[in-house]
């Protein structure tokens, strides 16, 4: 019998998280011998630490987390190493730090979708233009790789595409629809808009067909939501970076298990996460959330 | 007035040696432009009682808080043994061994009895630690010396108001100070804890100790005080010695002119009960209260504060849910639940504290005189500001509420016009009962006779009135009939017409009477 | 004997979270395994102190009739700063950088509730924000860690088998207690939260005695950040949010009344455990976190509503 | 004689002095919100747009609304933080019932159970008399929590965006009118005169004022507490239309944070935390400093954190000069 205890970000927050712990519980259940404890930190680092606290001492047998910080989990994620419970790392990494103490990481590659994302930009304005980022919420891991990699590779890739500016919607679509408001205020000339997910691009997207300006500007966004698929059936959104929670939740299950088991895990199990836009989006089922 | 006399009387050399405390020329404005004291001078002796008088507003409190540190003076001196001496809070004052007794209770409810005895100067220990033996050692001893029946270890909470007072007033007797302010000690307390009160000023007095006394009662002035200064309107009006005056000159020193004391009563001709109260009890607040009161009469009810009386009208009202009895009113049993109830069956209760329970005092007098008959002033709920007022101006009229408009915040009047701004927000609903729970405690002279007046002119035009007090000239002079409490029972009834003072006190203090007997 | 079911009763009557904290324990040993280990305890302990450290400095605030609703911005500013700045200065006087950080915040707030007269929730609910912002400004968004193991080894360090931070909290609250019940400065402190007007009047600086408290706050709430922080090794400038939100909980819930005047540091100290245990209780029994959402909201109401039922005397209320 | 010729000189000594220091105190909120609007003209050439103007405007008409009914709350002497997590609750529900029984059916029950939930409120604070700040966080807490096991934790979305006339209440335009602003200055004319003119109006402000006096005066202290908590629940629910129809969507902590944002609203337009006085007015004027603040900060570049420290700043200022101009004195007097 094993036991595997998991601490998430925030379920809740958006329908993403939701569903990776609808799916990782319909997984867990339909493997045999397998007990978990589930538990959500809400977003509170400090409540994450506690929760990891609470599962070492329970003794289980594997903790996947789902880290709200990076850096700030490192030594609690040590502290388990020490207890002997090999700890996987789900959806975001740790810090480097950290590395040395978890069996392995298991999600996306936050990086890679921000250099996926800046492509798009670059290809959807023929390499020239002005753009606007709208960001996750500041200080969390996602958020940061994001945009870390989309500006990065933008400025590589695409010297041409300036970034205006860049305010943080929080992962809100009505904060990032204020946010965009502002945008086309200040601006008169917006070409593309990067938000740090679909959720947010919709935002952007409603304040600019609101202004009469959505026809001039591309949207891209990441983790495909419905309602990004929808805006791209209608021919509104550019493209996004799809990403399914399912995939994710399974491949964090699947890696805690062979590692209980001793099975041999390379350390950094990305999965894939390709580029979706209006021209392949028939290959994509349209997300659950 | 006439200045000459009162500058050659102002005290600082009318008794040959000069005085241990003096103020002079003492002014103080509040804002925005509230001038409570203007040029005010004067002078206390060692081993004086020195009376402070004046009405309402007169300054007396506001110039014993500038003696105290508490206020700083606009302009003027403080000497104390003839150096000028500079405060600029309490502390400083008490440094200087002067120490004020407030009027109002300013104690912390939470604390100790020895802690608010002690309260800023804690004794303490190395560290910063409270030495708790010493402190309730001391406190002991000056509750023992108040023959006060409580210990100093009891929550203040827990203390009855009178007990509270006897606190506030113990406070005097942690240091031998050099001058001691008494603003209304008297205002709360029973007979009992009154006459140990003027033991202690004896006591100090004996000392050497210089004491201000200041109060409205006539009574305590003359058996207490060696000279009497007057303030009014915040000026100075004179410095009398004591034994040289007489009630009559004193009350025309503070609101100028004479008092009309006369009971004018007139043979009254009574209508129909109004209200009848049967069996009411309520807990262990009081018990088994009947009486009927009738149109056109005025019942006093007479206790000593804490007899329960409060409570009745409290639970006439709505506001206390009786355990037993029935109430009628015109001959038709009432079922109140709360105040919106009594209001609407045509009961009002001037309550006793018109500050906490009769005003709103941040909002006008306007405002606060229609807040019981809004409906009457709306139509469809929306309010006329003629009709409005229209009320106010009918009530400032007919009780002669001086007030600059019916604009202006009830919180800036005196404290006798607030008192009349709380009846004239009754009287606008056509009670037919009406309650005047201490309609006249802490209101001056002038004030308390113009309100006893209309109170009888009240009954005459036909409501049945009830009036609690605890002061024996006023139900005296009110009343045509007096019910007489003691621990929440009636204890005997009168006629104002038959009933004699020593009647009175024999009513409401069983064991009083025989503790003072037996002590004499 | 007597007086210890004298004692034991008042304490009930005085602090029902006590009472409270007993039903919890009972229900969550009965109803899951692991929840009587010592280790469990240990825990709770030292998730408690976080909250824990910022209460008993609040307390004192919330004795005087004032509030700190900054606490948790003032928290995440300590944090950042002692985690940055031990790289350039080392791990103490970083540590007493962020100390200070938080005494100076606490006596602006106190400064300003003193000398402007505007009531301390509006000054601190304006310093929430802003001292939100200074930290956000300070770190430019970023988390820092720090490269120290040194710095996270003490967070997870024991002496003779007990985390280090429960006895810090422990021996601290004791401290406080002693302070607040026996010393000038806690007796004023009633007394100043009881009935500002009588404390002036009776001579006590009042206004320096609520910034000296204001501080208290501030240094407890920075020193709650860098206990945190050393538990992360690392700090980020969204540490904190809402943390003052379930100080004053298990303030309320321990007993202070938030008009002041009335409060101890031992209610406060069982607020904290309760609040503590509820939720470790309610991880291992797995209640779904959507749940311990509305759990955690009625039972603050229950709780409320029982003091008031325990506290209340109802001969001499109104029907008001 | 002497006291009068005194009383005479020191007024006129002091009248000019008063006559400003009173007007900055009543209008004092009025001259800082113009003064910021020249120092924003000044610095950024966008800011002084009509097309800037609306923007802040219909952004601020979402907390503006909430603002009106906490207003209430507040004058009747007490606190409402759940405003945040109700909103959450609020467009949730009518934006996932929009496409399940339509958009009136969605309107008219999320209303219901907005109602609800301010009833509950209500009850705990004007009836049971519970501490309205500790009773509102309670709330704050169990609400996000119902809103979270409602969906599930799911966002919720409007499939058809275009074709419903629920759209109009976020983004639909009357007489050139953004609808929002419309709703959100409707509903504060109206509190307006109801705080003002009505017997309604007039109970909360004694209640706030002094309950105890309030109640010996007649006035059922439990139902006009009760029904400032129902009003607050009806103007977030307000909110939460336009929020959803805005967004035709919404996640479960949409409202996360709003309640401080409208406390500091509501403070900065000069409403007494002790109850008794403040006007919508004022609430609106503070409102729109802060979304004019947020705006202007981000036209002229600062990074948004820079809003915070500047908001820290206003607010305690505008309530300092508030209360220094009724105290007559910059500085409080005690030691
Ligand atoms: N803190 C204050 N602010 C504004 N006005 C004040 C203040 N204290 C007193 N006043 C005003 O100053 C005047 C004098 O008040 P004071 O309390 O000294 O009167 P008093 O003679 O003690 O009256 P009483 O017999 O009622 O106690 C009054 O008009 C009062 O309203
Ligand atoms: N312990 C106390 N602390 C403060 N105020 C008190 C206390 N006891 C009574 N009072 C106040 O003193 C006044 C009268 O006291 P109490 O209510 O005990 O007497 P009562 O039954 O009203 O007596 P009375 O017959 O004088 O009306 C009321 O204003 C009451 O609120
Ligand atoms: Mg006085
Ligand atoms: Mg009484």
């Amino acid at each position: 019998d094993m036991k595997i205890g998991i601490t998430q970000n925030n379920v809740g927050v958006d329908s993403y998280q939701t569903t990776y712990e609808k799916a990782f519980k319909e997984a867990a259940a339909n493997t045999d011998g397998l007990e978990t404890v589930v538990l959500d930190a809400g977003g509170d680092v400090a409540r994450q630490i506690a929760q990891l606290q609470d599962l070492i001492q329970q003794k289980v047998d594997a903790i996947i987390i789902w880290p709200t910080n990076g850096q700030a989990v490192v030594p609690v994620v040590r502290q388990a190493h020490q207890a002997g419970i090999p700890v996987i790392v789900t959806n975001s990494n740790i810090a480097d730090a950290g590395q040395e103490f978890i069996a392995a990481f298991s999600g996306p590659n936050n990086i890679t979708q921000g250099e996926y994302s800046a492509e798009m930009m670059c290809e959807a304005l023929n390499g020239e233009g002005q753009i606007v980022q709208i960001s996750g919420q500041p200080g969390y891991t996602t958020a940061i790789q994001r945009q870390q990699g989309f500006e990065d590779r933008l400025a590589e890739a695409c010297p041409g595409v300036k970034i205006m500016e860049t305010q943080p919607g929080d992962w809100n679509r009505e904060k990032a629809q204020r946010v965009m408001e502002n945008f086309l205020t200040k601006y008169d000339k917006i070409d593309g808009v990067y938000a740090g997910d679909d959720n947010m691009g919709v935002g952007a997207l409603n304040a600019a067909k609101a202004a009469g300006r959505a026809g001039e500007i591309a949207f891209i966004g990441a983790t495909n939501f419905a309602v990004g698929y929808e805006a791209m059936e209608r021919g509104e959104y550019y493209g996004s970076v799809y990403q399914s929670p399912v995939d994710d939740a399974k491949a964090a299950l699947q890696t805690a298990i062979d590692v209980i088991n001793g099975n041999e895990v390379p350390k950094l199990n990305y999965f894939d996460t390709p580029k979706i836009t209006q021209s392949n989006m028939s290959e994509f089922d349209k997300p659950v959330f | 007035m006439n200045n000459l006399d009162s500058i050659e009387n102002y005290g600082v050399h009318a008794a040959g040696t000069p005085p241990i405390l003096s103020l002079e020329g003492i002014t103080k404005t509040f804002p925005p432009s509230v001038v409570a004291l203007d040029d005010v001078s004067f002078g206390v002796h060692k081993g004086e009682v020195h009376a402070l008088l004046g009405e309402n507003g007169a300054g007396k409190s506001t110039l014993m808080k500038v003696l105290a540190g508490i206020h700083k003076a606009d302009a003027g001196e403080i000497y104390l043994e003839g150096r000028p001496i500079k405060m600029d809070n309490p502390m400083d004052a008490k440094h200087q061994g002067i120490l004020l007794i407030h009027q109002e209770l300013s104690l912390v409810p939470e604390m100790t009895v020895a802690e608010n005895i002690f309260l800023g100067y804690l004794p303490r220990k190395w560290p910063n630690r409270v030495d708790w033996n010493k402190l309730y050692g001391d406190a002991d001893a000056i509750l023992k010396r108040l023959k006060c029946n409580f210990s100093a270890k009891d929550k203040v909470s827990r203390l009855s108001i009178a007990k509270k007072h006897m606190v506030e007033i113990a406070r005097a007797l942690v240091f031998t100070p050099k001058i001691v302010v008494f603003d209304e000690p008297t205002a709360s307390l029973t007979d009992t804890e009154k006459f140990v009160l003027f033991d202690v000023i004896h006591d100090l007095k004996a000392q050497g100790v210089a004491i201000v006394y200041i109060s409205h009662r006539m009574d305590e002035i003359f058996t207490l005080s060696d000279r009497i200064t007057v303030l009014r309107d915040g000026g100075y009006r004179g410095t009398v010695e004591t034994k040289e005056t007489d009630e009559d000159e004193i009350t025309r020193l503070m609101i100028g002119r004479s008092l009309d004391t006369s009971r004018n009563i007139d043979a009254a001709e009574f209508g129909d009960k109004v209200l009848e109260v049967k069996d009411l009890s309520c807990g262990s607040l009081f018990e088994n209260i009947s009486f009927s009161i009738r149109k056109g009469e005025v019942l006093g009810m007479y206790g000593l504060v804490g007899a329960g009386r409060t409570e009745i009208a409290e639970t006439l009202f709505g506001l206390r849910t009786p355990t037993g009895g029935e109430v009628l009113l015109e001959g038709k049993r009432l079922d109140i639940k709360n105040s919106t109830d009594a209001v609407k069956n045509g009961l009002a209760l001037v309550p006793e504290n018109r500050k906490e329970q009769g005003l709103v005092l941040g909002m006008s007098c306007r405002d606060n005189i229609t807040m019981a008959v809004l409906q009457h002033v709306a139509s469809g709920g929306v309010l006329s500001r003629t009709e409005e007022s229209k009320i106010y101006d009918k009530y400032a009229e007919e009780l002669a509420i001086k007030s600059p408009s019916g604009a202006q915040k009830v919180g800036n009047l005196s404290g006798g016009n607030q008192q009349k701004v709380v009846i004239g927000k009754w009287l606008a609903t056509h009670p037919k009962v009406l309650i005047l729970d201490e309609p006249t405690r802490g209101i001056d002279v002038g004030s308390k006779s113009e309100i006893h007046k209309l109170i009888r002119q009240l009954a005459k035009s036909g409501y049945a009135v009830l009036v609690i007090s605890s002061e024996m000239p006023e139900v005296l002079g009110v009343s045509d009939r007096i019910l007489a409490m003691y621990n929440g029972r009636i204890n005997g009834e009168f006629l104002d017409s038959e009933v004699t003072e020593d009647d009175l006190v024999r009513a409401i203090s069983f064991e009083k009477s025989s503790q003072l007997q037996a002590s004499a | 004997m007597t007086t210890l079911a004298h004692k034991a009763k008042s304490l009930v009557i005085e602090q029902p979270i006590w009472l409270f904290v007993a039903a919890c324990i009972v229900v969550f040993s009965l109803s899951t395994e692991h929840f009587l280990d010592i280790g469990n305890f240990k825990n709770i302990l030292v998730q408690t102190s976080t909250i824990g450290l910022i209460a008993l400095g609040l307390t004192f605030i919330m004795i005087n009739g004032n509030i700190d609703l900054s606490v948790g911005a003032v928290l995440a500013l300590a944090a950042c700063l002692a985690v940055d700045l031990q790289s350039s200065l080392g791990i103490p006087l970083a540590v007493a950088v962020g100390l200070l950080s938080g005494v100076v915040l606490g006596a602006l707030n106190g400064m300003i509730v003193w000398k402007t007269g505007v009531d301390a929730f509006i000054v601190t609910l304006g310093a929430m924000i802003g001292v939100r912002g200074l930290v956000f400004v300070y770190t430019e968004e970023q988390s820092f860690y720090a490269s120290d193991f040194a710095y996270s080894d003490f967070g997870v360090s024991s002496i003779a088998g007990i985390p280090t931070l429960a006895i810090m909290f422990v021996v601290l609250a004791a401290i406080m207690h002693w302070v607040l019940s026996r010393s000038v400065h806690g007796r004023n402190t009633y007394a100043v939260g009881g009935n500002r007007q009588a404390a002036i009047d009776a001579g006590i600086r009042v206004g320096p005695h609520m910034v000296i408290n204001f501080m208290l706050g501030g240094f407890f709430a920075a020193l709650a950040g860098i206990t945190l922080s050393t538990q992360m090794g690392a700090a980020t400038p969204n540490l904190g949010r809402d943390f003052e939100l379930w100080a004053i909980t298990a303030i309320v819930l321990g007993g202070t009344k938030l008009t002041g005047g009335a409060g101890s540091i031992v209610g406060t100290f069982g607020g904290v455990i309760a609040i503590g245990i509820l939720r470790n209780g309610m991880n291992l029994l797995q209640v779904p976190s959507f749940y311990v959402l509305v759990i955690m909201g009625t039972i603050l109401i229950a709780v409320l509503f029982i003091d008031r039922q325990v506290n209340r005397n109802a001969e001499q209320e109104l029907n008001v | 004689m002497s006291d009068t010729i005194s009383e005479i000189k020191t007024g006129g000594e002091r009248s000019l002095a008063k006559k400003y220091s009173q007007l900055l105190a009543r209008q004092g909120i009025l001259v800082a919100f113009v003064l910021f609007l020249v120092v924003f003209s000044i610095f950024s050439d966008r800011f002084l747009s009509t097309d800037n103007f609306m923007t802040v405007i219909r952004q601020a008409s979402i907390i503006g609304t909430i603002a009106i009914g906490v207003t209430i709350v507040v004058i009747g002497g007490n606190l409402d933080l759940s405003v945040g997590s109700l909103l959450s609750f609020c467009t949730v529900l009518v934006v996932d019932l929009h496409d399940k029984i339509g958009p009136t059916g969605a309107i008219g029950l999320m209303l219901v159970f907005a109602l609800l939930i301010g009833a509950v409120n209500g009850y705990l604070i004007g009836y049971l008399k519970l501490n309205s700040l500790i009773v509102t966080l309670g709330m704050l807490s169990a609400i996000q929590g119902i809103t979270l096991i409602y969906t599930g934790g799911q966002n919720v979305d409007i499939q058809n965006q275009e074709g419903t006339w629920f759209a109009f209440f976020g983004r639909g335009y009357l007489w050139g009118i953004a609808v929002p602003v419309i709703i959100f200055l409707g509903l504060a004319l109206i509190a307006e005169f109801v705080l003002k003119a009505t017997t309604y109006g007039r109970k909360v402000f004694s209640v706030g004022g002094n309950p105890a006096a309030a109640v010996f005066s007649g006035i059922r202290r439990n139902r006009m507490v009760f029904s400032t908590y129902l009003l607050s629940a009806f103007t977030t629910a307000c909110a939460a239309i336009i929020l959803g129809s805005r967004v035709m969507g919404s996640q479960n902590n949409v409202g996360q944070g709003y309640e401080l944002l409208v406390l500091a609203g509501v403070i900065l337009g000069g409403t007494s935390l002790l109850g008794g006085s403040g006007s919508i007015t004022r609430t609106i004027i503070g409102v729109l400093i802060l979304s004019f603040i947020q705006n202007g900060l981000l036209l002229l570049g600062y990074p948004y954190y820079a809003q915070w420290l500047v908001t820290w700043a206003v607010i305690i200022l505008a309530v300092w000069l508030d209360i220094a101009s009724t105290r007559g004195k910059i500085f409080t007097s005690f030691s």
